[in-house]
């Protein structure tokens, strides 16, 4: 079943607003035809969203467009309104960029879906229902859950429902909007298939806006790349995505056993949970960290790796005192702290320093540069005099790269770009001369390039200052390229550590296994495996019993949710925590194909 | 162009003046304490007038108003004032000399006393208790003429007007309503009198005072005697014109400490049961008894009671004017077998007053109304069938309430300048009567420089009277003089001239006791030792 | 920190002045405070003075004309002289009773919020029970039993008023005190006095500012109403108690201006700030929170 | 491999709460209530300091130019305000928890026997205005928020002026126009006098509702902009959201996305407005009552404090802030139920 595609012509679309017009979109061609996949990629603000609203005739008021979005043969942009409405979602749908605000919250998904079946099909409730139900299947949401409201579903869930909806009426084209943004990439993965599943099922006409060109890659077929609002590049992936000017390796740590700066063993933290009276009850307490055990050796990068929600921020905040620990210890530069020692972190804070993910806001916007670096000196009163205290702030924005100097020390925040302010971040952590620094996810919020930029500096003051670095991030790609050592967690615990390259290229616990392997793959024209692990993340609320995996572990077997399996060194230092770990040569295999 | 009212023709013409002050003490600030503004705006406005005159006149004077409980506190509980300004409003109870005048005899001249002048005079007391004890009336009419002129003379309260007040009915609907004494309007002579015009049958008369209860034994304010004279009937009343004629009581006879009444035949409460003079005495033991707030005082004097029949004979300790005058005016006659069966008066709510009265209760929600009906077989028939006290929100509300129509009758004892809008008002008649109430000031004679007769005297003459009734009271009022009104004509002394402007006299009396003003402009004390 | 209101006061007018709309509000408020401070040398008459006609007539009830564009009242008093000397009552208890009450509300807040635990729970069971305590009622019965003055009036507006600022400056307090910035500064090794006064505090100024924006007007009308209801001090002259005078004279259908210019005085200064508080809030916006380098 | 085949999507965690309304609704009351008790817990206690801290003198009311001050003493000892206060306090908790306010000074009966009639005196005029109100203000700030600029912002700047506007000078003038200058409606009251009746029914009679007429609808006015200004920015807000954009590109008609969607979200933030609006709707209640003489909770209070009436102010006091209290914990709930992620959270 194929029905017309969409042919795009010299579209152009200008915003008018209080401070004068603002062209997004300038002459944008391009084709889908039924059963492809068409890519629009680009940076933040490029007139992606512009362009695939556009088509669907969804922008404001304020905006113009010009050109020709041709469906079927007419021209969508000079017909009228009335009838555009019935071509849309009876022939042109929409996977709308924010999932989480997409669907209405006070009303259940499957009347939602239902609702529009009746906007567009003369049927009665029941069959409007029966129709949303049977497309909610499709995308696996069962019945039982199908009257659900939004917010009880997770945020992959949501995505999916938006997918069941966008393709309840098997509409012709399909504008999918980042329809990833926000997911864990296990997630992820599953809803990349299912998106290519309903194209091939239904002939569709696949429009994917997206700005993650691992995406891009595995989805499309063509690619059309934006930049300010004109057209880039355009061409099959191969074409477009030249391998991205990677951060280059950073130079590997001369081998041999670093001296530990840091060292954790068996920290389990856990929060009051729930709001109110539920607060004062013992049983609402929630275990983020189980029996975490780390060693951080000087000069070493350690990376921290796991999906959204298992503890690595709170590991890190544990680090830095700024969590309290249930159970274990942290020995940090040769202080020890022991469980329940809510004491004094003072004395360490000159040790220990960390880097907050988000640049935007992990400086006082009231200070200036100068004063944001000095503020630990200042506080700890480290610096001898004025003198020294600038000398110090001067010497800590240099070593974070922020040259001249001079240009940066009078700033306030707001006049800093996002890797300015990484960098000022990393000169506050640097100026007290710290061993140790936690970096919790530094880059995540800044594009490719800059972020590249960062992390070389982080390893490269690593090695240059000899400081231990935590390095937390989901990016694997990342971690592979300037870590020593990785340690991967699941739901509160290291369920995996070792040298970096083999963990990440030979993982040995089947979550480490999935979580590399679901990076969508940016090598042009090179076709990954999906993994396509079963079921949602699981929540800390119900910690699955023994292995916490086994639920979604492709190998789990009846013993799995028995005992939970300690960390077991399968080679030397090298451990993973499962029952049935991955066999070593097998998998090499797997990864080259 | 607008000018303020000059104060000219005032100043110290013939000021005492000094140039050395050895040996002096200077006058202190009088403060002149008075009601705020807010409750009170007329009497703020006179007081600050007058205060303007005194500073004028060179003497150091500063206002202060208060609020009620607070001026209350400080003057009839407290004593602790130099001069208030007060209000003495047109009660039943006033037409009667002796409310007033008991106001200064010396043994209440204590903190919590009633005397708040805290004047101490022999010679008044011995006035005092002669006109309270005469049993002839001219005997007692020299005695309340000498009694309001030594207050005239030694002035220990100055009466700074006496006010026209005003009220207002709806003359094209009802007849038969006329001016009285007293409350002008609104008394039970004319709530049975009114006759409607049309086809009305409710009388609705209204009051921004809110009866707050209709228990006699816990009433404490002389306004909510109305409703309760139209429920309970009394033995004698004052009538339109201000004299004591029988009501319930057929006939009444004193003889020295002995009252004999005879209750009329045939009289029921509204329950059916007949009135009888055994009513009257418990009636009379009850409220002594049960120290009712607005009786007790009057019935103290009763050292017994006997009932025979409807005959009912009330022995006093000794004689008392007043007793007939006042107290049986007032008194509401209880039937026995109701109250006899009253566990507590105190807390008991009398929502259903069983009474001998004109009227019935029929309905009463609180701040909102009390509606009456008439009792046919009453000896005062009202002529209109039901009668509603309608609460108001202010007085300006029934101001314009009138004026559409939305009830009949209203009588709120304010000055008639107040009722001013309604004359032009079509089918309202505005009637205005010369208030036997005043307005005056009371000097604390228990401390300086009140404790001296000839400062008191030149204060006195230092109030501007003219303004106070033009420009205050806009004309509605006369100029102050005697403690009983020109109005109660059997009872003033006509010698006794309105008081006047009179700076020199001031000054004169102040030279005269040897008060002198300093180089600095202030007043000092005469010179002590001399 | 009272260098940094000060800055933030500063910069914040400078911005209101440049925001589209906010010159009219903040001439007339100027012109507002100009009136509060010098109106006893500009009230053409004694404002309690009764004036007379040139016959010798009390100047009663005239319509608003040239001589007296604000009319007199019933007793003769220029209703323009009194509403010019009203203006500094209002004002001062506007301003007093909004900067009390934001001192009181900002620290509740800063404390509760910072604090948290069992400070925090028993400070906000106090703010919701002000909460339960409707201000008029609670006012007027305050006064009843305190007595009528400008500070049992401040009373009743601080002990009450606070609790909208105590909130939201909680709330603020709370989501700063996760915010990187302020999670950065502790294991910077500030102590937390010095996490709240330096870190936490600067970033709540403006967010007070506006608050003691809206409480001025809150107070401003908090006064009038009491005096309306004839619960202003004795002797006091305010916007309120003129309406006060002129609602209870009996005359207000014959002098309706008695009531109206007092009103609108009131009104004006209402909109004056709550005009100056939106171009405040728009100014402030983007300001320090702003993400684009 | 297991890994790299397609499995069946399937598994997800199931159901958390499927029965509506059940337990988590229930725990939601019980925690909602326990709030509301220890709100009480620190008002009580207050509100006996304040009141006997400065001991209420019911003397000084009456005693003066017209009583003779040797009652005085009398009253006092009948008020029984001689003992100590830790006696009091005890007394009057205990009297509390049998629903009694004491004795008013001034009417001499208990205080509960007063406030009764007033407290349905002021919800006749406060309750409807204050619903009518919510409804208009609902309607017209989904309207403002999605029709042409100019009616918008008339619609603001009408909000912003009457806001400005005291209310006592708006009712003030109000009723010297159409009251006393126009004579369109009566000037006082919630009846005729002579009318009034018996029961409830008397609140339908057409002399009420003329009455009615001018408070209420000075009370909407006034009560009608904060729902109008929040109504109007939630919507805005609303309908930038995704899944209104979403509506539009479903090829749903607008009035549906605007009014089934968009005013329903829109609306929950009006809802939890109450209490803020507290203040507002009780002073304007105050006022108004005062200016058109109503004999509601509102003039009550004015009366009660110049007739130094304590035990009345104390009673008037309460009951408005456990009517307060209650009336925010019912809106909760009802809140909790209009909006699923609170009642199924
Ligand atoms: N309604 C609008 N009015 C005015 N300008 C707009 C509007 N919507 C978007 N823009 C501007 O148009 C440009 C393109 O925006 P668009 O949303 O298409 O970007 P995008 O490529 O989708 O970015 P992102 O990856 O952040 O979603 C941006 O500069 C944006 O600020
Ligand atoms: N203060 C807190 N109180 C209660 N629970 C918390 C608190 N902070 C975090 N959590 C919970 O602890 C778990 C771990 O959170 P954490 O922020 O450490 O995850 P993360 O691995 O950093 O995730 P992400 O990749 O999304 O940053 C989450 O389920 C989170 O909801
Ligand atoms: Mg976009
Ligand atoms: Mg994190
Ligand atoms: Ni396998």
């Amino acid at each position: 079943m194929t029905g017309p595609g969409l042919d795009v012509r010299g579209l152009a679309v200008t915003y008018r607003g209080a401070h004068g017009d603002r062209q997004a979109l300038e002459h944008l061609d391009l084709t889908v035809a039924p059963g492809r996949t068409v890519g629009l990629i680009g940076r933040s603000g490029s007139g992606k969203t512009t362009a695939g609203k556009a088509v669907l005739g969804l922008l404001p008021r304020t905006a113009t467009v010009t050109g020709e979005v041709r469906f079927d043969d007419t021209d969508l942009l000079t017909m009228p309104e009335r009838h555009r409405r019935r071509l849309r979602w009876e022939h042109l749908a929409l996977v709308p960029q924010a999932a989480m605000s997409a669907l209405d919250p006070v009303m259940a998904v499957d009347a939602q879906i239902a609702e529009v079946v009746r906007a567009h099909r003369d049927v009665g409730r029941k069959a409007a229902l029966a129709l949303a139900h049977q497309s909610l299947e499709r995308v696996g949401i069962h019945a039982d859950r199908a009257s659900s409201y939004p917010h009880q579903f997770s945020g992959g869930m949501r995505q999916r429902a938006l997918i069941a909806m966008a393709t309840v009426l098997e509409p012709s084209v399909l504008v999918a909007d980042e329809p990833t943004t926000g997911l864990d990439v296990i997630v992820q993965d599953r809803v990349l298939e299912l998106l290519v599943r309903a194209k091939e099922e239904l002939g569709l006409a696949l429009l994917v806006v997206t700005h993650d060109l691992g995406v891009a890659n595995e989805l499309c077929d063509h690619v059309v790349a934006l930049e300010h609002g004109r057209v880039q590049a355009t061409g099959t992936p191969a074409q477009v995505l030249n391998r991205p000017a990677d951060a280059g390796v950073v130079v590997p740590r001369p081998a041999g056993e670093a001296a530990p700066a840091l060292e954790v063993s068996g920290v389990t933290v856990s929060f009051a949970g729930g709001r109110g009276l539920a607060a004062l009850r013992r049983s609402s307490e929630l275990t983020v960290l189980r029996d975490v055990s780390l060693t951080v050796g000087r000069g070493e990068v350690v990376g921290l790796a796991g999906e959204s929600g298992c503890g690595k921020s709170s590991l890190a905040a544990t680090l830095v005192g700024l969590t309290s620990v249930d159970d274990g210890a942290i020995r940090v530069a040769g202080h020890e702290l022991a469980a329940g020692d809510r004491a004094d972190w003072r004395p360490l804070r000159r040790h220990v320093q960390m880097i907050f993910q988000d640049p935007y806001d992990s400086l006082n916007p009231r200070l200036r540069v100068r004063d944001a670096v000095a503020e630990p000196l200042v506080a700890q009163r480290l610096a001898a005099d004025d003198a020294d205290r600038d000398r110090r702030v001067t010497q800590a924005l240099d070593d974070a790269g922020l040259t001249p100097v001079a240009d940066y020390l009078d700033r306030y925040p707001y006049q800093l770009s996002g890797g300015e302010r990484q960098r000022v971040a990393i000169a506050r952590a640097l100026v007290v001369e710290p061993r140790v620094i936690l970096a919790d996810e530094p880059v995540s919020m800044l594009d490719e390039h800059t972020a590249a930029g960062v992390v070389r500096l982080l390893a490269d003051l690593a090695r240059r200052l000899d400081v231990a670095v935590l390095l937390v991030s989901h990016d694997v790609s990342l971690l592979r390229r300037v870590c020593d050592r990785v340690a991967v967690m699941y739901l509160g615990r290291i369920v995996e550590q070792g040298p970096a390259r083999d963990v990440l290229d030979t993982p040995r616990h089947p979550y480490t296994q999935a979580l590399v392997r679901a990076v969508p793959s940016r090598v042009p024209g090179q076709r990954r495996a999906r993994v396509l692990l079963d079921g949602e993340p699981p929540s800390l609320r119900h910690r699955p019993t023994g292995c916490a995996f086994h639920p979604r572990c492709p190998k789990a077997s009846a013993s799995c949710a028995g005992d939970d399996p300690p960390l077991t060194d399968l080679a030397p230092g090298h451990g993973a925590a499962c029952w049935h770990p991955v066999a070593v040569a097998a998998e090499k295999g797997g990864a080259r194909a | 162009a607008c000018t303020s009212v000059p104060v000219d023709e005032r100043g110290p013409a013939d000021a005492p003046t000094i140039d050395d002050v050895a040996g002096r003490e200077p006058v202190p600030t009088i403060q002149l304490l008075t009601k705020t503004a807010a409750n009170d705006p007329s009497r703020f406005e006179l007081s600050r007038m007058i205060v303007e005159a005194w500073q004028e006149a060179g003497i150091d004077a500063e206002l202060l108003p208060v609020d009620d409980a607070q001026l209350n506190a400080r003057t009839f509980t407290g004593k602790d004032y130099d001069a208030f300004v007060v209000s003495y409003g047109p009660t039943p109870e006033r037409l009667d000399p002796d409310n007033l005048l008991s106001r200064f005899q010396s043994d209440g001249a204590t903190d919590a006393g009633s005397n708040v002048s805290m004047f101490v005079d022999p010679g008044y007391d011995a006035a005092y208790l002669e006109q309270n004890q005469a049993d002839d009336a001219e005997t007692r009419r020299a005695a309340v003429e000498e009694a309001q002129r030594i207050l005239y003379d030694e002035v220990p309260v100055v009466p700074l007007i006496y006010p026209v007040v005003g009220a207002a009915y709806r003359s094209d609907r009802w007849e038969g309503i006329e001016p009285a004494v007293g409350y002008p309007l609104f008394n039970v002579w004319n709530a049975t009198a009114a006759t409607p015009l049309d086809d009305r049958d409710t009388l609705v008369v209204g009051t921004v005072f809110d009866p707050p209860t209709l228990n006699p034994v816990l009433v404490d304010t002389l306004e909510s005697q109305i409703p309760l004279s139209l429920v309970y009937d009394t033995p004698l009343a004052i009538d339109a014109d201000g004299e004591t004629v029988e009501r319930a009581a057929e006939s009444v006879e004193v003889s020295g400490s002995e009252v004999t009444l005879t209750l009329r035949d045939g009289m029921t409460f509204s329950d059916g049961t007949p009135v009888t003079g055994a009513d009257l005495a418990f009636t009379v033991e009850y409220l002594r008894d049960t120290a009712a707030p607005l009786y007790a005082a009057g019935l103290s004097g009763v050292s017994g009671v006997a009932a025979d029949g409807q005959t009912v004979t009330i022995t006093l300790a000794a004689p008392a004017a007043a007793f007939t005058d006042v107290t049986l005016t007032q008194l509401p006659i209880l039937p026995q077998h109701v109250w006899s069966t009253v566990a507590d008066p105190t807390t008991f709510t009398n929502d259903a007053p069983v009474g001998s009265g004109p009227f019935v209760l029929e309905q009463r929600r609180i701040g909102e109304s009390l509606s009456f009906a008439a009792r046919t077989d009453h000896y005062d028939a009202p002529a209109a069938d039901r009668l509603e006290l309608a609460i108001l929100g202010s007085f300006e509300a029934g101001i314009s309430a009138l004026t559409s129509g939305e009830i009949d009758l209203y009588d709120d004892v304010q000055p008639a300048t107040q009722y001013q809008s309604l004359k032009e008002a079509d089918g309202v008649t505005v009637v205005e009567t010369q208030s036997h109430g005043w307005r005056g000031l009371h000097l604390n004679t228990s401390r300086a420089p009140f404790d001296d007769r000839a400062f008191r005297v030149a204060l006195r003459a230092l109030v501007p009277y003219d303004d106070l009734v033009d420009v205050v009271m806009e004309g509605a009022a006369e100029p102050g003089g005697s403690v009983i009104a020109p109005s109660l004509e059997q009872w003033h002394d006509p010698d006794l001239a309105p008081f006047e402007y009179d700076a020199g006299a001031a000054m004169e009396a102040l030279a005269d006791a040897g008060y002198a003003f300093g180089p600095d402009g202030r007043l000092y004390y005469p010179e002590t030792g001399s | 920190m009272s260098a940094a209101i000060a800055t933030v006061g500063w910069q914040a007018a400078q911005r209101v002045w440049r925001t589209p709309g906010a010159k009219l509000a903040l001439i007339g408020f100027g012109l507002f405070v100009l009136v509060a401070l010098i109106g006893p040398w500009i009230a053409p008459y004694d404002p309690f003075a009764r004036l007379q006609l040139a016959n010798g007539e009390p100047a009663r009830s005239i319509p608003p004309s040239l001589e007296h564009p604000f009319g007199t009242t019933s007793y003769g008093r220029d209703v323009l002289s009194q509403v010019i000397w009203g203006t500094r009552r209002t004002l001062v208890v506007g301003f007093v009773g909004a900067l009390v009450t934001v001192v009181i509300g900002v620290n509740v807040g800063l404390v509760a919020g910072f604090a948290g635990g069992r400070t925090d729970a028993l400070l906000m069971r106090i703010t919701d029970s002000a909460y339960a305590l409707p201000f008029l009622p609670f006012a007027i019965v305050l006064v009843g039993i305190l007595g009528r003055s400008d500070v049992v009036l401040l009373l009743a507006i601080a002990a009450l008023f606070w609790r909208t600022t105590a909130r939201v400056v909680r709330a603020q307090v709370l989501s700063l005190k996760q915010r990187p910035f302020v999670r950065a500064a502790v294991v910077g090794g500030a102590r937390p006095r010095r996490v709240l006064y330096r870190h936490i505090a600067p970033n709540v100024v403006s967010l007070a500012m506006l608050y003691g924006l809206f409480l001025v007007t809150e107070a401003v009308i908090a006064e009038a109403s009491l005096s309306f209801l004839g619960l202003a001090p004795p002797d006091s002259i305010s916007w309120g108690t003129i309406m006060f005078d002129a609602f209870t004279s009996t005359e207000l259908n014959t002098t309706w201006w008695w009531a109206f210019f007092p009103g609108l005085a009131i009104m004006l200064f209402v909109l004056c700030m709550s005009l100056l508080g939106r171009a405040y809030e728009s100014a402030q916006a983007h300001r320090w929170e702003s993400r684009q380098p | 491999m297991a890994t790299d085949t397609t499995p069946p999507v399937t598994a997800d965690p199931p159901a958390p709460e499927r029965r509506r309304g059940g337990r988590p609704l229930a725990r939601f009351l019980l925690s909602r209530l326990l709030q509301m008790m220890v709100t009480l817990a620190v008002l009580v206690p207050l509100t006996f300091l304040l009141f006997r801290a400065v001991p209420g003198d019911p003397a000084a009311a009456v005693v003066g130019p017209d009583m003779d001050p040797a009652v005085a003493d009398q009253l006092r000892e009948r008020y029984g305000l001689d003992q100590p206060l830790p006696q009091q306090f005890l007394s009057y908790c205990l009297a509390l928890l049998q629903g009694d306010l004491g004795t008013s000074f001034q009417y001499k009966v208990p205080v509960v026997d007063v406030l009764g009639d007033r407290l349905v005196n002021s919800a006749v005029l406060v309750v409807p205005a204050v619903l009518l109100a919510v409804a208009i203000g609902i309607g017209l700030g989904a309207f403002a928020a999605t029709s042409g600029r100019r009616f918008d912002e008339g619609v603001r700047t009408s909000a912003f002026v009457i806001k400005a506007s005291p209310i006592f000078w708006v009712s003030t003038l109000a009723l010297t126009l159409f009251g006393l200058t126009l004579g369109w409606v009566p000037s006082l009251g919630m009846f005729s006098p002579g009318e009034g009746g018996d029961g409830l029914t008397r609140f339908l009679s057409l002399d009420f509702l003329h009455h009615l007429a001018l408070p209420l609808t000075i009370l909407v006015l006034y009560y009608l902009v904060e729902p109008t200004l929040t109504m109007r920015t939630s919507m805005k807000e609303v309908l930038d959201q995704e899944f209104i954009e979403l509506g539009r590109a479903q090829g749903l008609p607008r009035r549906r996305i605007v009014y089934r969607h968009g005013a329903r979200n829109a609306a929950l933030p009006v809802v939890t407005l109450a209490p803020a609006l507290v203040d507002n709707i009780i002073g304007g209640q105050v006022i108004v009552e005062t200016v058109f003489s109503w004999p509601g909770m509102g003039r009550g209070v004015v009366e009660a404090v110049n007739n130094y009436d304590y035990p009345m102010m104390q009673g008037i006091f309460l009951l408005t802030a456990v009517t307060v209290i209650v009336v925010n914990a019912v809106i909760d709930v009802a809140y909790a139920y209009l909006d699923p992620r609170v009642r199924l959270a």
